[in-house]
């Protein structure tokens, strides 16, 4: 019996203690007061710098360093009477969710940032809002475009959540209009980056506003290289364009494929797709009749001065032309340059509120002003390539 | 006939165009000790497969008789046939070499004791008893073997011929009718083996179980089995007790046949 | 019927690129029952070759395809060395877990070094496309389609016939027995991985060439489904990759063509596990039974 | 039978004691959201390492698709508590993911557990590869983009309790009669059938209570890092929890928490490193295994039971 009794007493404790234990931590649930600058403003950067999305990352972290030395060459961020330097704090969260919630979490915490850039996808993005919210620290991310990313479950906004980019609605209903009205195309093919809620997300956009009829959609991951087969049953489809919302690894190769197979007719993409390298991947040759949407034009120099700068200084840096993703890391740093300025603090806090409040910012990829929902409002053009060069600019309306 | 264990009938294997048993019909009565012999590649091993279901038969029928009355064990799984009685040991030796001496003999004992999967992972005090009936058990057939102070080795830390003493206690563990022994005296120096033939006269005797083995050692063979079965190519050669078996020309020339080409 | 048979040319020429990957898979499975993990980033590590070749030293695309095969060769042997062989006498998964670090080190590693940028591989030969009946093929997919075939004949005659092959058969069956009878184990492996190797290399400048588009993780993804070529097929089968390689490539292809390009992989992997319940060694490989 | 209570004391007191130290240390500010971050991870690795580790070092069976099972549980949760936001919700969220998972790992494992060695392996990396492409495509899990604003249901405090449970059940498991027919199973295959084991049973238990400890796993990371995506869950996610089960020591539960513990430790040292970071970790992964191929505690176990049993024994000398 004694066993018995033995048994019962250590099953029940281990019950108990289970449930108060998982119950009752010591809940430590005070308002944090945000983080403070010290002699330099630390801005943390929470990137894909290894990893699927590593690519991209190391654009924007060369567009966050083209910036920070900007700013830091001109005597840094003027809080209030002083000037400050900025002191970057670049964290590889190896394009993992879970890694760019613990990145958030050291940067905030232990590295004191007061504000954040990045991180580039959506999902990292998310992934790391409960330890931004939770340290009252404001991060921007230059690409994440999901339309929830900085919107809490109700809807209300994520106070500390701002994007550079687009929203991917905004950005998917724009194609549709400039495929309707035009490219005058009644009938067309959908071909989806289908690994990640940027392709998705713009397709989905795009069904919702395309009035015409939908004659193929199509799904492709990331890291994909043939895409004949999808190609091959598009030839006789009749189409008058095709909507390929992805990025131009894999939009090089589709239009590419496309084009050696005798499939002339539009293909029209996104903001994803706005680097040089497209028409490298693609053939200058192949790369004709090829749109997409982006903020921000390499032409946009000859209206933008700022853009102007931004390329000419890329350019002398890196020895390559600007790719979209590394103007909106630019942005992004100027954006937090310029909440800083107007609010006359660095407190992290303060920061937030700036970039809210946000209003015809100049920046390279547009005049921005911050909505009600963090989503930066600015104009879109349409780049048309022709022989893998921008030769005609679009404005949507 | 009415002590009939273990009948097959006609068994025939064939391993895609070779023939390794054909038409073999071999019978064990209870308590009974029995021998299989012949050269090598002769289709013992395979035939005790065949028996203990490792190998599907390609034809033939095996029926065993239980309480319940006669049984068919054709197209059963081994671990079916096992739990109705038939156990083995193997040529190759094949003990659970990480785990403990205990936990082999436990492990045979498996279907014998019942424990919920709730229980045991919420240690009720019904599994707690079933543990200790089954550790008594298993150390106690331990002790009848000799192998109570290895209760705690991992078997493949045992000598060779404990080994082998080894895989015998947990064939019996699994409480057989019928235990098969794949050439239990193989490596053994004569101590051994005059050991071996002690025990298996034991077992035989206080279990109450049938025997057979499989056997190169005719010393022991001649000695200790009641019956005999010879088996060449795969066929039956002879049957009968040990000195019939003796004055048998065909199993003379067999094995002489054999001495001669060595 | 058109679409059909340019679909057709679209699944083998996809398949020609599997089954060149395949052929290493297999290769090194075969003798020393290792899921080389790493051999999709040997393929990158070629197309990398080929690509400074070409850049830099501007040699030819014969010379940069062979002097790839050999730099390749010389990784394998290397890796070998280095990572596989101290661990000959563990536990399998010990000597997969060190592969997968080598992947690892070898993506990151190149992302590290030369950036994880896309970068379009320099077109030494130029595309031409020819017409028939309707359907296309370039002269690049005919180049890969017949190096594959060619490879994997040259393979098979090494295996079957040199002596070489003989001792790599041995090793593949037993490698105790063969160390016995004088086949220098050590240098039968090497042998092996400098061979799978030297094909990931032809590989990756020939996909290079024909994608024109290469990046530190493209090994990854093209890695597991040329593994998973391989084990269709029957892995250590020389043939059997190739069709694994093949069937893949049409599987893929009809799919696509049929409009459920989402569930592409999805099908491969039922495709992979039906045949594996019907043929638990693949096609051409042989199910070795325990002997009691 | 007193020596297996003390040891069982003895281990209460140390779960005890460990989530008492994490408490004090939270309290008193020397663990913050970051340090919390990485010791949730580790929680959560174990108990997704532990199943795995019971497949693999205890059954024997390579499977390399647990990945697959943690994206149901993730899902189950990140779906369920979307509507009902209590913590009833998340641990009927867990319930249901656990019966989900359990239904995959027999509708996977019945036909697929025949196969041997790598093409099992390969076979489940299949498997999981297809459930994580159907929940890619399906609407009620948001496609590609994931799900996100998943309440904050799970504390590093259940996180740690449940880490706990599972441990306890796993290992009870291991040590009893169903334990040892799956162990025998990873022995010798052949000699088990011949006692009577069926060893197809005991492999499918055992699958399906490591499917079911991953969507444990999964459900936990969904509700602490409110984020869950498709990629989270690809082949890669599956060999990491491979790479903690052989780094630890195939069939040993404490290598598992060492090597989850050293992993995850390192994994957030490294995010000083910047880009090199996973140069590291493959070069220390290549390097430990060629130095201990058995993985850091081969097969060894810590045991109170046997250290209180050698302490006597050498009282009694």
């Amino acid at each position: 019996m004694k066993k018995w009794e033995q048994t019962t007493i250590k099953l029940t404790a281990l019950a108990t203690i289970a449930m108060t234990l998982a119950g009752c931590s010591t809940a430590k649930s005070s308002t944090s007061q945000g983080n403070n600058p010290g002699k330099t403003i630390k801005i943390g950067v929470n990137m894909e710098l290894s990893g699927s999305a590593a690519g991209y990352g190391n654009q924007e972290k060369q567009g966050i360093q083209l910036a920070v030395n900007q700013i830091n060459k001109n005597g840094g961020i003027k809080v209030g009477s002083t000037k400050k330097k900025i002191q970057l704090v670049i964290r590889d969260n190896k394009t993992a969710n879970t890694t760019a919630a613990s990145v958030a979490a050291q940067l905030v915490n232990n590295d004191k940032v007061v504000a954040v850039v990045g991180p580039a996808a959506t999902n990292a993005g998310t992934a790391s809002i409960p330890n931004m919210t939770k340290a009252a620290v404001p991060s921007v991310s230059p690409s994440a475009t999901d339309p929830g990313y900085t919107l809490q479950k109700g809807g209300t906004v994520q106070p500390y959540i701002f994007r550079a980019c687009y929203q991917n609605n905004f950005q998917g209903s724009s194609a549709a209009k400039f495929v309707t009205k035009t490219l005058k195309a009644k009938r067309v093919a959908i071909l989806t980056d289908n690994s990640s809620d940027y392709g998705t997300g713009l397709t989905k956009a795009f069904k919702q506003a395309y009035t015409g009829t939908v004659a193929s959609s199509q799904t492709f991951q990331e890291g994909d290289k043939d895409f004949n087969a999808i190609l091959t049953s598009l030839k006789h489809k009749k189409v008058d364009a095709i909507y390929a919302p992805g990025y131009y690894s894999e939009l090089g190769l589709i239009i590419k494929q496309a084009r050696q197979a005798g499939i002339n007719v539009p293909i029209i993409g996104s903001d994803g797709m706005a680097d040089a390298k497209l028409a490298k991947i693609a053939g200058n040759h192949n790369a004709t009749n090829v749109y997409y949407t982006t903020p921000f034009s390499t032409k946009s120099g000859a209206t933008n001065p700022t853009a102007a700068n931004f390329l000419k200084a890329f350019q002398a840096k890196y020895q390559t032309t600007a790719p979209t993703f590394s103007a909106l890391a630019y942005d992004s740093v100027y954006m937090i340059k310029a909440a800083i300025e107007n609010e006359k603090s660095a407190n992290s806090v303060k920061i937030a509120d700036g970039l809210a409040k946000l209003k015809n910012f100049k920046g390279v990829t547009g005049t921005i002003t911050m909505n009600k929902k963090h989503n930066p409002e600015k104009s879109i053009v349409v780049e048309k390539l022709t022989q893998g060069i921008v030769k005609q600019t679009y404005n949507v309306q | 006939m009415s002590n009939r264990l273990l009948d097959a009938q006609h068994l025939v294997k064939n391993f895609g165009g070779l023939t390794a048993v054909s038409d073999v019909s071999v019978h064990f009565d209870q308590n009974e000790l029995v021998g299989l012999i012949g050269p090598n590649g002769a289709g013992k091993t395979t035939l005790f497969n065949l028996l203990t279901g490792v190998t599907p038969i390609s034809s033939g029928a095996i029926t065993l008789a239980t309480d319940q009355g006669v049984q068919t064990l054709n197209g059963q799984r081994p671990a079916q046939i096992a739990q109705a009685g038939l156990s083995r040991t193997f040529q190759n030796i094949r003990l659970f070499k990480d785990l403990t001496v205990l936990d082999n003999v436990r492990i045979a004992m498996t279907n014998h004791y019942h424990e919920t999967f709730f229980g045991s992972i919420f240690r009720t005090p019904a599994f707690y008893r079933t543990e200790a009936a089954m550790t008594t058990a298993a150390q106690n057939l331990l002790g009848i073997f000799d192998l109570t102070t290895v209760a705690d080795q991992p078997a493949k830390n045992l000598p060779y011929g404990i080994q082998r003493r080894l895989e015998i206690v947990r064939a019996l563990a699994t409480k057989p009718k019928l235990l098969f022994l794949d050439e239990p005296a193989a490596g053994m120096n004569p101590e051994e083996t005059a050991d071996l033939t002690r025990l298996i006269r034991q077992i035989q005797h206080d279990f109450h179980i049938t025997i057979v083995l499989i056997e190169h050692d005719m010393s022991l063979v001649m000695t200790v089995v009641e019956r005999l079965y010879v088996l060449e190519h795969g066929a039956l050669l002879a049957a009968g007790t040990p000195a019939e078996i003796q004055k048998n020309p065909a199993v003379i020339k067999a094995y002489l046949g054999d001495e001669t080409t060595c | 019927m058109q679409t059909i048979g340019q679909q057709l040319i679209n699944g083998l020429s996809l398949g020609s690129i599997y089954a060149l990957l395949a052929l290493g898979y297999t290769m090194v499975y075969g003798i020393i029952k290792l899921i080389n993990f790493a051999h999709g980033d040997i393929y990158m590590l070629g197309a990398f070759w080929g690509y400074y070749v070409i850049n830099v030293l501007h040699v030819n695309f014969i010379v940069a395809l062979l002097s790839a095969m050999v730099f390749c060769a010389l990784v394998g042997v290397v890796i070998e060395a280095i990572a596989y062989r101290p661990l000959r006498h563990s536990p399998r998964i010990t000597a997969l877990i060190t592969a997968i670090g080598v992947s690892f080190l070898l993506e990151n590693g190149m992302s590290y070094l030369f950036t994880a940028n896309t970068r379009n591989f320099p077109q030494v030969i130029k595309t031409v496309t020819w017409h028939f009946a309707g359907m296309r093929i370039s002269n690049i997919q005919v180049l890969i389609l017949v190096t594959a075939c060619l490879l994997m004949l040259i393979l098979e005659l090494i295996i079957k016939k040199t002596k070489m092959g003989k001792a790599m058969r041995a090793v593949s069956v037993d490698p105790t027995a063969a160390q016995l009878v004088g086949i220098n184990l050590n240098h039968t492996i090497s042998f092996t991985f400098a061979l799978g190797s030297a094909m990931a290399g032809a590989a990756g400048v020939l996909i290079g060439l024909y994608y024109n588009s290469i990046d530190p993780l493209m090994g990854m993804t093209p890695g597991i489904k040329a593994f998973v070529a391989a084990v269709i097929g029957g892995i250590g089968s020389v043939p059997g990759a190739s069709l694994g390689g093949f069937i893949i490539g049409l599987l893929e292809t009809a799919v696509q063509a049929i409009g459920l390009s989402a569930y592409k992989d999805a099908v491969v992997y039922v495709v992979l596990i039906v045949i594996l319940l019907v043929l638990p060694a693949g096609i051409f490989g042989k199910n070795v039974k325990e002997k009691v | 039978m007193k020596t297996t209570l003390k040891a069982n004391a003895v281990w209460l007191g140390v779960m005890i004691l460990g989530f008492v130290v994490i408490d004090a240390a939270e309290f008193a500010g020397l663990v913050n959201t970051f340090i919390e971050n990485m010791l949730v991870t580790i929680g959560i690795n174990v108990i997704l390492a532990t199943g795995l580790n019971l497949i693999i070092g205890f059954s024997g069976q390579f499977s390399l698709g647990h990945a697959g099972f943690m994206a149901i549980g993730a899902y189950a949760t990140g779906i369920i508590t979307q509507s009902i936001a209590t913590p009833l919700g998340f641990y009927l969220s867990m319930i249901v993911g656990i019966f989900v998972a359990i239904i995959a790992a027999l509708i996977v494992g019945i036909p697929t557990l025949r196969l041997r060695g790598d093409y099992l392996a390969i076979a489940t990396m299949g498997a999981a590869e297809i459930i994580r492409i159907l929940i890619n495509n399906l609407k009620i899990t948001n496609g590609a983009a994931g799900l996100f604003n998943i309440p904050a249901l799970a504390s590093w405090a259940t996180v740690y309790t449940i880490m706990c449970v599972t441990t306890i059940v796993t290992v009870n498991f291991i040590h009893s009669r169903g334990g040892r027919a799956v162990m025998s199973v990873r022995e010798d295959e052949i000699a088990a059938e011949a006692m009577g084991i069926n060893t197809t049973r005991w492999k499918l238990a055992a699958f399906v209570f490591g499917a079911a400890t991953a969507a444990i796993g999964g459900s936990l990371h969904a509700a602490y890092i409110q984020t869950i995506a498709p990629s989270d869950f690809n082949i890669m996610a599956s060999i990491a929890i491979l790479i903690i089960v052989v780094l630890g020591g195939v069939g040993s539960i404490t290598g598992t928490f060492v090597a989850a513990i050293v992993l995850g430790a390192l994994d957030t040292i490294l995010q000083n490193f910047g880009t090199l970071r996973m140069i590291i970790y493959s070069l220390a992964l290549i390097l430990i295994m060629i130095f201990k191929p058995t993985g850091l505690l081969g097969n060894w176990e810590l045991s109170f039971k046997r250290l209180n049993h050698h302490k006597e024994v050498s009282a009694h000398e």
